[in-house]
């Protein structure tokens, strides 16, 4: 699914079950990644996740690609969330979106709370940190 | 068992409601909710006597000061010691460090310090800090598979390793397991160990007679006994707790100051520089004579009828997997749902209204020899109601249905 | 100046009397008074938040750690400073004790730690204990027959004896001296000295701004700064406050805990275990956004006004003596009548309502330096009235008349 | 003044200041002590106030001789009253006075509060233990 698809998705729920129950799907769809990739360079720490984040410029060096993995599915769902917000576009374009807003129009954003510690905004500050260097 | 059922009113807290809905609160490990009357008495404190204790002559600091060294009194009788072996402290994990970075400096290379496998962190780091500094050595009393103390390799080891201290939890935070602190405490004096019990979780639940226990040291934290937070306390056998060296400096502890020397007054004044949480003290006053007020008989045998209620509700879930000591427990319940990640569950757990905590509880030595991430935990007060526990399984059981999609 | 009079409206604890006389606290370098927002956010928080911080991922544990370290936010924006640089305490004792027991690791023999013969014992005994435990020597700046640091002897000091530490107060609490600890600082950081401030009596008073003072380390408690008891913080610029041993141990102060190794987090968790006191930090906070409302210009003009109110009646009445500094004050006068002793004027006083301290107000390097046994101490804050000083002088000169037979 | 005495003067007493008035009439009734009986031995320490303290039993040693002082009036006068109190009589007399409850009827329990450290309490406390060596 790509993000708008999702977006779409995720407003229509009624209920926070049904919001939940979208998440977790979504995390079953995002493939898992294999344990060599695994590695502590990549993991983002929560302290009641684990989250694995690579990202990437494709082949032809212009567009991101981002995988990445969770212990846990529902922090694995809202990163693919955020996965499908910054791939397939470019570093410029990428350091235009704005993830918090997003994840507030998605009625997520109390996941994105700093008490919170389950590593999700840790993942898009590392993200956001990430591009710079392109 | 009418009676204590009923003590539930007297916390305001619980019937707060979280997102719309009402709020099932099983975190008592955590911390306690207080009753009312505790939250009076720090009111009335800051609205009527508030002033310094121990400094001044004028009525204010006065009535505080009497009002403040009754608590002493209260918690010594609770505990069935003297008030002189009582030290305010700003909580378990403090009282814990005062003991251990004093023993520090009488051990040496070659000695050992015995703790057990079931410790929060509180009683883990400061001893390996102790061992760090002294050379000592720290060992570990064994568990079970299923998280319960290997008594009779604990008493081997007592006996044989013969250990300069033996530091161990009286209940564990993450399984509620009690553990039979009698016989250790009796092995280790055998030894000549000096005992250290943490009573963090145990003081509410089990209202120890130290004086029985005839352990060495002993603490505990008000927050988690229905008292305000900051406050914990120690308790030293006199002459152990007077011999132990100073650990924090400052006013009021001292007897005399001159920029070339000092001297200090005894314990437990030596222990307590500065301006204590006065607030804190006065409310634990208050939560010591409403505890002192329940019948304890009938209070156990409601915590452990809940507890038991609770332990079959879960047992009949297909999937669940308990942890710990299910028969000599506090009323605290670790638990996992088949290979599930105790994060979701305690996040969908609470869209339901039930707060209750997840992870590794600051004891993550416990939950690695349990070869698990964490756990989900409940845990248990007399406040909480069947209905409560009803509440919880049933958003329990609507929560594995989300996750299993 | 009207609105500051107005100020004493919000603290309940002004209108009560004690044995039928109307109370005239004049106490408040021993604490201070609270504003009835600081008691209800208290009120609030254990009728309907309560939970531990850091530890659940439960609403009300999150809700809580949000509201917990939004009050470090506005600490730090109040001193003008990054809130990673600020540790919650048990008060300013305990902060110039992880102070004084790091720094202490890396001094030796031969290093001096430089103090003022102002300081609070809480500002003394620590450092001699770093001193003991180094092999540093302590010594200290000199005050002038009045009580007044001797700036010129103090710059001197520190330029010569190029020591490794100057602690220093930026008022004292015996005798409300502001000290220049600008000029201080300035010497010092030339010195390369790590600049320690005592800021317990000036954080109410002067709203010191650290980014312009620049030091290196400054503490204060709650407690004197309309918040509650049995919290303090400590400020310390982020490299050096980090770069600090650690020194209490245990829960959530730590990284991974292993049986044989234990990482730590940084700073300021590192210097931050076990549960703190919760209700304490959110009252601060309550007290913070209190003085935030303040002009603090129209605060000082009117602790100001009332000072020299208060000084010049003193000044009339034949026979007393005040000491310290009364030009640059923060609102405390020191203060003996004839060679009577302070303890009979103050039973006096007390018995006509007023609430003052007498002694040695934990200063006794700073008293027998004066060549006395102790003194009076009046001290102000703006929520005090010229009445209260009225009433207050008016009590004196009764108390001396019943003296004088 | 014996105490008979001084108990009907502090019990006329119509106010505290007329209390105190009589309290600090008894510290300058009561002779100062030399420096040299300034003892250590001879010192109880209140946080407040000084106290030096003699007990002995006369020639013929059967009464009791109290001598003493303070260096603060109220605490002076206060102990004035408790010398007379336990002056000129046997030890086995002397081990009936109920200081405590005399302070009581004379108005005056407060000044006994353990929580006030003048030093009071102290003073009883120190003459009933060595009243136990005779
Ligand atoms: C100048 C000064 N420093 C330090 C302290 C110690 O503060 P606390 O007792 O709150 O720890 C005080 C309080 O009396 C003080 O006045
Ligand atoms: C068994 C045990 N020991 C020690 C502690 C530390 O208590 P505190 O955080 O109140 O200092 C706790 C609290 O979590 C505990 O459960």
């Amino acid at each position: 699914m790509n993000y708008q698809e999702i977006r779409n998705t995720l407003i229509a729920a009624h209920s926070w079950q049904q919001s939940y129950r979208e998440i977790m799907m979504l995390a079953k769809q995002l493939p898992s990644l294999p344990d060599c990739l695994k590695t502590d360079d990549s993991l983002i720490k929560g302290c009641e996740s684990k989250v694995w984040l690579h990202i990437d410029l494709d082949e032809d060096q212009q567009n991101l690609i981002l995988v990445g993995d969770s212990d846990t599915r529902i922090v694995k769902g809202l990163f693919a969330i955020i996965i499908s917000m910054y791939s397939g576009i470019s570093p410029a374009h990428a350091k235009e979106v704005d993830a918090y807003a997003e994840f507030e129009t998605l009625g997520l954003i109390k996941h994105l709370s700093p008490s919170r510690g389950n590593g999700v905004r840790a993942i898009i500050e590392t993200i956001q940190s990430k591009l710079s260097q392109w | 068992m009418n009676t204590i059922a009923e003590l539930r009113h007297d916390f305001p807290l619980l019937t707060r409601t979280v997102d719309g809905q009402p709020l099932i609160y099983l975190d008592s490990g955590a911390t306690s909710q207080k009753p009312q009357c505790v939250i009076d008495e720090i009111n009335d404190f800051y609205r009527k006597n508030n002033a310094n204790v121990h400094r001044g002559l004028h009525s204010l600091s006065e009535i505080n000061t009497f009002k403040y060294e009754q608590v002493r009194v209260k918690l010594a009788k609770y505990l069935a010691v003297s008030e002189q072996e009582i030290v305010w402290t700003s909580g378990a994990t403090e009282s814990i460090n005062i003991v251990a970075a004093g023993i520090a400096k009488s051990l040496s290379q070659g000695d050992i310090i015995l703790i057990s496998a079931l410790e929060h962190h509180a009683n883990i780091v400061p001893w390996q800090q102790a061992a760090k500094l002294s050379g000592a050595s720290l060992q570990v009393m064994p568990i079970d598979q299923q998280g319960v103390l290997d008594l009779t390799s604990a008493l081997d080891m007592i006996a044989q390793l013969r250990p300069k201290v033996v530091a161990c939890t009286h209940a564990s935070n993450t399984l509620g397991n009690i553990n039979d602190v009698e016989a250790i405490i009796k092995a280790a004096k055998k030894a000549d160990a000096v005992t250290v019990i943490d009573g963090a979780q145990a003081f509410l639940h089990l209202r120890p007679n130290l004086s029985h226990l005839d352990c060495d040291f002993y603490v505990g934290s008000a927050h988690k006994a229905l008292g305000p937070t900051g406050l914990g306390f120690l308790f030293g056998k006199y002459n152990k707790l007077n011999a132990l060296p100073i650990f924090k400096t400052g006013g009021e502890m001292i007897e005399t100051v001159t920029f070339s020397t000092t001297t200090y007054r005894n314990a437990p004044a030596k222990f307590e520089p500065g301006t204590p949480n006065i607030s804190g003290v006065l409310g634990f006053g208050a939560a010591l004579d409403y505890l002192d007020k329940i019948d304890f008989d009938l209070l156990q045998a409601y915590e452990q009828a809940l507890f038991i209620y609770c332990l079959n509700a879960l047992q009949n879930i297909e999937g669940i997997t308990i942890y710990g000591d299910t028969e000599n427990n506090i009323g605290t319940i670790s638990f996992n749902y088949r290979a599930e990640h105790h994060y979701d569950i305690a996040t969908l757990l609470n869209s339901y209204g039930v707060a209750l905590r997840s992870g590794h509880h600051c004891t993550q030595p416990l939950i690695s020899e349990l070869g698990i991430e964490g756990t989900l935990r409940v845990s248990l007060a007399f406040y909480n109601s069947h209905a409560d526990v009803d509440a919880f399984i049933s958003a329990l059981k609507s929560s594995i249905e989300l996750i299993e999609g």
